[in-house]
């Protein structure tokens, strides 16, 4: 019963994405904690991936689980200059805030 | 002849890559003015990759399985690779007028444009999730490449918020998939599938994954990003955003869907019918109260990618076809009425609001002609191009059985039709408001083309119809 | 050759004078449509000898009008003694007028419109009479609708004229809805529209039933009874009369040609000529006795308190169409043509008569503001005369044998409804008399009236006015002694040949001659009975009308009113329809059909357009829960098993 | 196809082969110890994220954030995926979260604003998160495998081969069209990086010689009469394609403020 | 089966787009343009009215097949496929589209003096859209100008029109729009079980009793808004009302024939159970149409509105006449929808004669004009009378062929459709009386002129042709006898097959 299986490794996956995307839709302040949730999302993949590589023997998982980071890692990048263009723009990174647009 | 290593096979993606760069240092080294000559390269560049596309040889498999051409993908990714040129085409009159002087537009576009003929030749989910996200990075940075524009910079932190949002979704989908068929392999997938019944896991895999596509290709209720950037990006952005991306999108939610997820037609036909009304109605309706035209287009795309959705509901080679037609007439359409935005300058500034427009008539005769044309079109009014879209879109339908869907299809068409008129009331009925500046050539050739497209298509509607055909029976038949 | 020129030449006449008016001028116009109408009327004298005295009965072919089906209409020229017979009195009738508005209407600035009309007049009526099917009959009697509404009003600048040639034509067409709908009632039946083909034909459905609103009735009897209500439009009985006095308000002329000598009788032709049909429906007979008699009985009374000299002749006009019609109704047919026949030119020469008072008083046409000018108009003076005793059915006058033989025949007829019809005939008889002579004293006799402008310039009329009234007055004094025999005399069936049908058991025609010596002087002791009354009341006591007005205040203001016949249609036709008609259109259409459909659905769009674009708050929150709201959902349905 | 071929039998247990071995060689209590740790970083991992979300101050949520990529690295060690927990705490601890800590002090914003957003939102958001987490924590616990996965696995782990080498031995063959296509995602990530935030400061001295040559008098002298009293300041030209236009203007100073 | 040496058909439907890009492509300056693109369209118009002509003359009246076929492959090679053709049905209502469009023209000549060449060109393609219709043998090319006409429409109504232009384009459009995308999803349908859209195949296609019964609804939805039957005939007085007088001319002329074409092509032949069952239907809307749209025309208080209303009374008459599914029934809402061209078209015309001199549409504001405009009061009162249904005139015969037709199914019916003979001399009288008689009251009319020339150009050919109709209808009525008739007999066919079938 306490012997550590896939859906336990599962079970910490999925608290973590809904984690992540609660945090998106939660956090009314910084748009830099928004992108922390979706790293917490992208982590939540990549546990998933590596239990399941583990789980069939399979190294695509943790091949998968590679390109992941090095895609979450460019996207950060990017998310964070685009942050950064839009408190240079704003002076604010509320997300209540950013809204110019709507309707 | 499959191999590790075929690069003979993903020569167009090479070709564009390398182009890319080049074209990327040869900006650098020339700074300043280089925008023109960089983009006017980035054109031949796209034109030669679509021209390598044309001629590639199919079908095949490449990189070990993770790499397909087909008919297919060479119907998708010439489709995209047009739309690309046509967008990256009104960027140059747009770059002009704005002074934005940013060569590395072009480049962005261009790889962009790499990231989506990748994805829709993916076999492999990984390829596929890699394609994906070199096109949304691209995306990205170009929604919010007018970085001195408040607007622009919001449009860009709400698409790249939402965006990785969904590719986090899309991605645990593809987690999920790969967990419970074993596989990332297309091939592999479906065959999961086929034996049994389908597993709750690849089921949720499914729904995520389309949750995720459905972001792209902005279907309700993943659209809500759409009308701000679209309205936020500088306006040849919104116009590639509003073709190319959601070309490919559709593309390959379309190759996932009868790939990987072929066996589990009868679950993904649901989503899509969810998906296709929502969208419709969504589209149709939101867009009523709209004032600016690219905010109104926004909700018109998503109007489209609705009715695409049923064509791809009915699914069955008619159906694919007809998603796929639906989707180049769209296209076509769309990038011309973008043209028509674009060319909506007065004394050198850009003028957004749908008002603007009244009495173009009097002003821009030939502008004013080519956008009523392209507005009865979008409109669904025959002969014009895009009621053949919807007949083959309803008639898919119908053959499925799918009444609810093409009812409520029709009827939405007949409310989105209300919002296109108005603007050609505004054009043709109202006061003038004043002339537009004077037209660039490669606008006027945009518009043009979608306006005779539009018209002409009713004359010989034959070989599109049999590409689509083909492309849509590879899709099914590999 | 003389069929085709009897009806045809006024149709030319008629679109000279009325495209080219303008240059041929007055006399032009006048010296055309006359000239043409003598031709008619030569040609229509010579055909009444050759068909209806030497009995040579024809029918010409001109051409395939509608065909649909076995539904066959056909121009083409009837020719029987019925027909031949109106023929004859309809060309000489209208020849005589024309030549009469040639002097009435010489001050107006319109006459070739005028001669264009009347001659179009004549050729519908001679369309209608001619006709060898119903339909052809329709285009005539809806021909002579159209001239009579554009008679009526020619004076189109008056509202009133506008008014009462609205009305007819209105009337008319209620009628002509019963009309319409009993050809396609007959031709259902016998599949034919055409006269031959419908007598042939009727013997084998006589019996055959249909079902109309709910009820099975015998086809035959709707069908007549369906004719008969668009004869009653046309012929201005009971309930649909109320146009005819209005009519009045056309020139003179127009009332003595339509609406005394032949448009107004269309209605009796269509029952002569649609005997066999009638023959066969018993029913349809007895409701046209009732409403013919009722109505000589109601004009009568209306007739006696009037004060317009033309009402007062057209309430006589629709008394005496009474008369023919429930002469019809008893199946004595050829009573009710001869009537019609005589009624024609004395009726007429009473119009004319009475146009003349006017055009000599200047154009005064109340019978209060007239009086002593006998002496200065003593040609309209005499005629007058001739037209009220032929009227009132004085011996050796027209009226006295028609009159006589149809009150005969109601009474030999037997019927309960046939002795009605006699005992209204015959008050009507006392009531005719009485008016006649009311008219005659007030408008000739006792102290004038009239301011004295007027009473100078009082004057007889010019010979082409008097002339006519002459050689109507011939016929009104002769028309009665020469025809009776062949008309109604004991070989009347000789006469009429195939043209009217009787049924074998209606011998009212027989029986009339044998009919007792009171019955045969009743109307005459009645109607000299009248005459005294009006010398009593008008010329010996002036004071008793006011006297019998004040003692019987209702009667008399009922019958001043019509009995209120035009506040009653009103009230319930008129009124509401207009009323209704708004209520429809700003209710129905724009509150109701606009509110809740187009305009409705338009505005539920845009309120749910406003809803969706709330949702679209801007805030990239709500965006996120959105979508993740789609993922879960999906999932939902996913996890429930319901993908 | 790769996979054809190569199948071989495996444990269908639900166990890593990692854990397996250590099942089969070791004690039980290796297997609690393993279970044990499992527990705890899997606590800490999601009581991390959860405090990312939650924290108030920014700096905070990064610090979690890190807490969160350790613990995390820790159960991949477990999973058995030691290069990948190595690269987890070199890359995203060394480089991604120090970015983002980067940004967070760079960008220095005031969060002492209340949430009351937050509190607004919470039981709806609340309700819509519980449903999805118990909707895929039911799917972690009724996984199931297609019967065909172990057929269709692509890259089984070679036997005796350390986890770096084999992942290296896959990537850069069967995988290299995917790794350069990683690498030109990361060259858009740097190109979109310098076109967002790269720009010449109005204030920063760089030598221009074309600039310098064309350099005339008149462009650079300007005449302003100061009006006394109110002053102004002058802000320097700066060259035409670059810089805020915001900061172009000659502003006049509000009186009283110097 | 006739035919000539060359594509006539064709010809005839695209003349029209060779002369609109012949205007198109005409440049200079504004008077230029504009006296030019007159004259092309007259000329073209004019040539393509002669072309009908020839497709008159060599039609093969005794024939109830089609005649003057072409076909090429389109969509799909032949199962949807270019295929044209007449036969009697649709051979008079080619003839009325080609006979109104040069009055149109020579009818705008002054009036329309903005836009000028691109109200010719509108024009011109709504003829083409217009004729090809009638000429379709191919349900999705049917569809294609079923509906392409709205797009000249809506710009003749907008561009051109009156005050309210947007909200009556608007209404147009999308009432209209909305009921045939429901036909559309029925084509379709068809098309899958039939395999092709050909029409003369689909008139053989057997179909089920509850599939007639939904393709009826569907086709239902769009005729009956084309047509327009009550209650949905709102959008009609907003569009007459609002279009210029041509446009209204065409409107009332030709596109309120669509509908009851469509009755008569698709749901009485090919949905012959379906058609009998929602007989009483139709009979109760018809009905309705009738004396309710009588009535809101008494109450109108705008000339163009008045006539509107009188439209749909007369196309009431038509529906009905269609489902009595009787030789005159028929052959009566035949001749009554090519009278209710002429003569409709007609009457805008006079309408729009006083509107260019006065530009009101009020009824107060005129009276007494016959005292100025004599020769336009005459020709005001034969189309009011022909209106009205007076025989001699071309109205008489298609309502008393109805009337008849009716009789033979329902006699309450016969009435009701009767009944419109009163209350449409009530409207049309009331009508002619305020505004032409009366006294010449108003000052400002004092100055009118009577017709012009031109006026007498677009005139004349009505007027003839409401008189010949009127007089010599038989020679109109030959030509779709033996179509009626042969559609008739193969109703009767078909049900006593369906009956047999239920038998069993």
């Amino acid at each position: 019963m306490l012997a550590v299986g896939l859906g336990h490794y599962l079970a910490v996956a999925a608290i973590l994405f809904t984690l992540g995307t609660v945090g998106i839709f939660l956090n009314r302040k910084n748009v830099i904690v928004v992108l922390m949730s979706v790293e917490l999302m992208l982590l939540a993949v990549n546990l998933n991936l590596i239990a399941f590589a583990a789980h069939l023997g399979d190294l695509t998982g943790q091949i998968f689980t590679m390109f992941v980071l090095t895609v979450a890692a460019a996207e950060a990048a990017i998310g964070l200059a685009i942050i950064v263009v839009y408190f240079r723009n704003r002076g604010s990174i509320e997300v209540d805030d950013v809204r110019m647009m709507g309707g | 002849m499959e191999g590790i290593l075929n690069w003979q096979a993903a020569l167009p993606e090479l070709v564009l890559a390398l182009a890319a760069m080049a074209l990327l240092m040869l900006g650098v080294i020339l700074r300043r003015g280089a925008t023109e000559i960089v983009s006017l390269l980035a054109l031949g560049t796209l034109a030669l990759t679509a021209a390598l596309v044309l001629g590639s040889d199919r079908p095949l498999v490449a990189f070990g399985g993770l790499f397909l051409v087909d008919d297919f993908a060479v119907f998708a990714k010439t489709a995209v690779l047009s739309a690309a040129a046509l967008a990256l085409v009104l960027s140059l009159e747009w770059n002009r007028r704005e002074r934005l002087d940013r060569f590395e537009y072009a480049i962005l576009v261009l790889f962009a444009s790499l990231g989506m003929i990748m994805m829709v030749s993916a076999n492999d989910l990984m390829s596929l999730y890699l394609g994906l996200e070199l096109s949304s990075l691209s995306l990205y940075v170009l929604a919010a490449i007018q970085r001195d524009d408040l607007r622009a910079s919001e449009a860009g932190l709400k698409y790249f918020v939402l965006g990785a949002l969904a590719s986090a979704m899309t991605l645990y989908g593809m987690s999920l998939t790969y967990g419970f068929a074993g596989t990332t392999r297309y091939e592999g997938i479906a065959s999961a599938i086929e034996v049994g019944p389908m597993s709750t896991g690849l089921l949720a895999g499914l729904c995520f994954v389309a949750a995720g596509l459905a972001f792209k290709i902005s279907a309700v209720p993943f659209h809500m990003w759409t009308p701000d950037v679209y309205e936020g990006a500088p306006t040849p952005v919104t116009a590639f955003f509003s073709v190319a991306p959601k070309f490919a999108a559709v593309a390959v939610l379309m190759r996932v869907a009868a790939g990987p997820f072929g066996p589990a037609v009868a679950q993904w036909t649901q989503i899509l019918v969810l998906l296709a009304i929502a969208s419709m109605l969504v589209g149709a309706f939101a867009a009523l109260r709209q004032a600016n035209i690219k905010r109104l287009m926004a909700y018109s795309s998503i109007g489209h990618v609705g009715y695409a959705l049923i064509g791809f509901a009915a699914g069955g080679e008619e159906g694919l076809r007809a998603a796929l037609l639906y989707m180049t007439i769209y296209i076509v359409m769309n990038v011309s009425v973008f043209g028509c935005i674009v060319a909506m300058h007065r004394n050198g500034v850009a003028c957004e609001r749908i008002d603007d427009l009244a009495g173009l008539s009097e002003s821009a005769p030939g502008l004013a002609f080519a956008l009523a044309v392209l507005m009865f079109s979008m409109a669904g009014i025959p002969p014009l191009a895009g009621f053949f879209a919807k007949l083959w879109v309803f008639l898919a339908a119908i053959e499925a059985g799918l009444w609810p869907l093409a009812f409520i299809g029709v009827l939405a068409s007949v409310v989105s039709a209300f919002y296109y008129l108005r603007i050609v009331k505004l054009i043709y009925f109202d006061k003038p408001e004043g002339a537009f500046d004077a037209l660039h050539s490669g606008v006027a050739v945009v518009v043009a083309f979608g306006a005779v497209f539009s018209i002409g298509f009713v004359l010989l509607p034959s070989p599109l119809l049999m590409v689509a055909g083909s492309a849509a029976r590879s899709l099914l038949v590999p | 050759m003389l069929e085709v020129g009897a009806v045809f030449p006024p149709l030319v006449g008629a679109i000279i004078a009325g495209l080219f008016g303008r240059s041929l001028g007055d006399r032009g116009a006048q010296g055309v449509t006359i000239g043409l109408m003598l031709v008619a009327a030569v040609c229509g004298v010579l055909l009444f000898v050759d068909v209806a005295v030497l009995g040579n009965g024809r029918a010409v072919d001109l051409a395939t009008w509608i065909a649909s089906g076995s539904l066959e209409a056909r121009w083409s020229l009837r020719f029987d003694t019925l027909s031949a017979v109106m023929v004859g009195m309809v060309t000489v009738v209208s020849t005589l007028i024309h030549l009469y508005s040639v002097g009435y209407m010489s001050q107006d600035p319109s006459i070739p419109r005028f001669m264009a009309y009347l001659s179009l007049f004549t050729f519908a009526m001679l369309m209608l009479v001619t006709a060898d099917d119903l339909v052809q009959l329709f285009f005539g009697w809806e021909g002579v609708g159209l001239a009579s509404y554009l008679l009526i009003g020619f004076w189109f600048e008056r509202e009133s004229a506008n008014a009462a040639a609205m009305k007819a034509f209105i009337v008319n067409r209620v009628g002509d809805v019963g009309f319409a709908l009993g050809i396609a009632g007959v031709f259902a039946l016998t599949n034919s529209v055409a006269f031959d083909g419908i007598f042939i034909a009727l013997p084998g459905v006589a019996t055959r039933t249909i079902s109309a609103a709910g009820m099975e009735l015998r086809a035959v009897e709707l069908c007549a009874v369906l004719l008969f209500v668009g004869a009653m439009g046309k012929s201005a009985q009971l309930f649909l009369h109320t146009w005819l006095p209005d009519a009045m308000e056309g020139p003179t002329p127009v009332s003595a040609l339509i609406h005394a000598a032949t448009m107004v009788t269309a209605g009796v032709f269509l029952t002569a000529r649609m005997s066999p049909l009638f023959e066969l429906a018993p029913t349809a007979l007895a409701i046209v006795t009732v409403i013919g008699a009722a109505t000589a009985l109601f004009a009568a009374t209306v007739g006696c308190v009037q004060t317009d000299i033309k009402r007062v002749i057209a309430y006589s006009t629709c008394s005496q169409l009474g008369y023919m019609f429930f002469a019809a109704g008893v199946s004595a047919y050829p009573a009710a043509i001869f009537h019609l026949f005589t009624h024609a030119f004395f009726k007429a020469l009473l119009f004319l008569s009475a146009g003349s008072v006017i055009h000599a008083m200047g154009g005064e046409q109340d019978i209060r503001r007239m009086g002593g000018i006998w002496r200065k108009v003593p040609i309209t003076y005499a005629m007058m005369w001739i037209g009220s005793l032929a009227l009132a059915g004085i011996p050796i006058f027209a009226g006295y044998y028609s009159k006589d033989m149809v009150l005969e025949a109601a009474w030999a007829s037997g019927t309960e409804v046939g002795r009605f019809a006699f005992a209204c005939g015959l008050i009507a008889a006392f009531l005719t008399a009485f008016y006649s002579w009311r008219l005659l004293i007030l408008t000739f006799h006792g102290e004038a009236r009239a301011d004295a402008h007027t009473m100078s310039h009082v004057h007889e009329s010019p010979p082409v006015m008097t002339i006519p009234l002459a050689l109507l007055a011939i016929g009104a004094v002769f028309a009665g002694v020469v025809f009776y025999e062949p008309f109604v005399g004991h070989h009347y069936a000789e006469f009429w040949r195939e043209a009217i049908a009787i049924a074998p058991g209606h011998n009212a025609m027989e029986l009339a001659h044998q009919a007792p010596l009171e019955v045969k002087y009743a109307p005459l002791v009645l109607a000299i009975a009248g005459i005294a009354t009006a010398v009593v009341f008008y010329a010996l006591a002036p004071k008793l009308p006011a006297a019998f007005a004040s003692a019987f205040p209702g009667v008399y203001r009922f019958l001043l009113n019509k009995w209120y016949f035009d506040e009653l249609y009103d009230r319930l036709f008129v009124r509401p329809a207009c009323a209704l008609g708004i209520i429809l259109w700003k209710g129905g259409d724009l509150r109701t059909i606009d509110r809740y459909g187009p305009d409705g659905l338009a505005a539920a769009a845009r309120e749910i357009g406003q809803s969706v674009v709330r949702v679209q708050s801007g805030y990239v929150y709500h965006y996120a829960f959105a979508m993740l709201v789609g993922l879960v959902v999906l999932v939902t349905l996913a996890a429930t098993g319901r993908l | 196809m790769v996979i054809a071929g190569r199948r071989r039998s495996r444990p269908a247990s639900r166990l890593t082969h990692h854990t397996a071995d250590l099942a089969a060689h070791r004690t039980l209590a290796a297997v609690v110890i393993v279970t044990l740790a499992f527990y705890a970083f899997a606590a800490v991992l999601i009581a991390a994220a959860a405090m990312v979300v939650l924290a108030r101050n920014p700096v905070h949520a990064v610090l979690f954030l890190i807490l969160t990529f350790f613990n995390a690295a820790a159960l991949f060690l477990l999973a058995g995926a030691e290069f990948l927990a190595m690269i987890l705490v070199i890359v995203y601890v060394g480089a991604v979260a120090v970015l983002f800590l980067f940004v967070v002090m760079m960008l220095d914003v005031n969060f002492a604003a209340l949430r009351e957003g937050f509190v607004r939102y919470l039981p709806i958001g609340a309700v819509v998160g519980i449903v999805l987490a118990v909707e895929l924590l039911f799917l972690a616990s009724v996984w199931s495998l297609s019967p065909e996965a172990p057929r269709l696995v692509a890259e089984p782990v070679p036997p005796g081969v350390d986890n770096t080498t084999a992942l290296g031995r896959v990537l850069y063959t069967e995988y290299f069209y995917l790794f350069q296509a990683s690498g030109v995602i990361l060259l858009v990530a740097m190109i979109g990086a310098i076109v967002l935030t790269l720009r010449d400061r109005p204030g920063v001295k760089r030598q221009d010689v074309a600039a310098q040559s064309a350099r005339r008098v008149q462009d650079t002298l300007a005449l302003v009469k100061v009006t006394p009293g109110s002053g102004m300041i002058v802000v320097p030209k700066p060259a035409a394609d670059c810089g805020d236009e915001r900061e172009q203007a000659v502003e006049p100073m509000p009186p009283g403020r110097h | 089966m006739s035919s000539v040496g060359f594509p006539l058909l064709s010809l005839i439907i695209f003349l029209p787009l060779i002369g609109a890009t012949i205007i198109a492509s005409v440049r200079g300056d504004a008077r230029t343009v504009a006296s030019n693109a007159r004259w092309t369209a007259l000329w073209t118009s004019l040539i393509v009215f002669f072309l009908s002509l020839v497709l008159w003359v060599r039609f093969d009246r005794s024939s109830a097949d089609f005649q003057f076929v072409e076909r090429a492959a389109w969509l799909g090679g032949l199962s949807i496929s270019y295929h044209v053709g007449v036969d009697g049905l649709s051979v008079l209502f080619v003839l009325l589209s080609t006979t109104l469009t040069p009055v149109c023209v020579v009818a705008s000549w002054e009036s329309v003096e903005h836009k000028v060449r691109e109200y010719m060109i509108a024009f011109l393609v709504l003829e083409t859209m217009m004729v090809g219709m009638f000429a379709a043998l191919d349900l999705v090319v049917f569809y294609l100008f079923f509906e392409g006409v709205l797009i000249p429409m809506f710009l003749i109504i907008g561009v051109w029109g009156g005050p309210r232009r947007t909200y009556a384009a608007f209404k147009f459009f999308l009432f209209t729009l909305a009921g045939s995308v429901l036909m559309l999803l029925a084509v379709l349908w068809l098309y899958l079980d039939a395999g092709t859209t050909d029409i003369p195949v689909l008139l053989n296609h057997p179909l089920s009793r509850s599939a007639q019964t939904w393709l009826f609804l569907a086709f239902f939805a769009s005729f009956a808004v084309k047509v327009p039957m009550w209650p949905l005939h709102t959008w009609l007085p907003d569009a007459h009302v609002e279009a210029p007088t041509a446009g209204s001319v065409i409107l009332a002329g030709v596109l309120l024939k669509m509908g009851g074409y469509g009755f008569l092509r698709f749901s009485l032949p090919m949905l012959p159970d379906a058609s009998l069952d929602f007989a009483p239907f139709m009979f109760a809307l018809s009905a309705i149409a009738i004396v309710y749209t009588s009535l809101v025309a008494l109450a109108q208080e705008d000339i163009k509105k008045l006539i509107a209303y009188s439209s749909v009374a007369h196309m009431g008459l038509v529906t009905l006449g269609l489902f009595t599914f009787t030789t005159q029934g028929i052959e009566g809402a035949i001749f009554q929808m090519l009278s209710h061209g002429v003569v409709s078209a007609a009457l805008f015309l006079c309408v729009g004669v006083i509107y260019d001199r006065m530009h009101t549409r009020e009824i107060a504001a005129y009276g007494g004009l016959a005292h100025r405009m004599p020769r336009y009061a005459l020709l005001f009162m034969l189309f009011s009378m022909a209106s009205v249904g007076l025989p001699g005139t071309s109205g008489f015969v298609g309502e008393f062929l109805a009337i008849v037709g009716a009789w033979q199914v329902n006699r309450v019916l016969a009435l009701v459709a009767a009944s419109g003979m009163v209350l449409g001399a009530a409207y049309m009288l009331w009508l002619y009386r305020r505004v032409l008689f009366g006294a010449l009251a108003k000052p400002e009319l004092k100055a009118l002129l009577d017709l012009s020339p031109r006026e007498f150009a677009a005139f004349g050919p009505l007027a003839a042709l409401t008189l010949w109709m009127g007089v010599y209808p038989s020679s109109f009525t030959q030509f779709f006898s033996a179509s009626v008739a042969s559609l008739l007999d193969r109703h009767q066919a078909l049900l006593r097959a369906s009956s047999q079938f239920a038998g069993l």
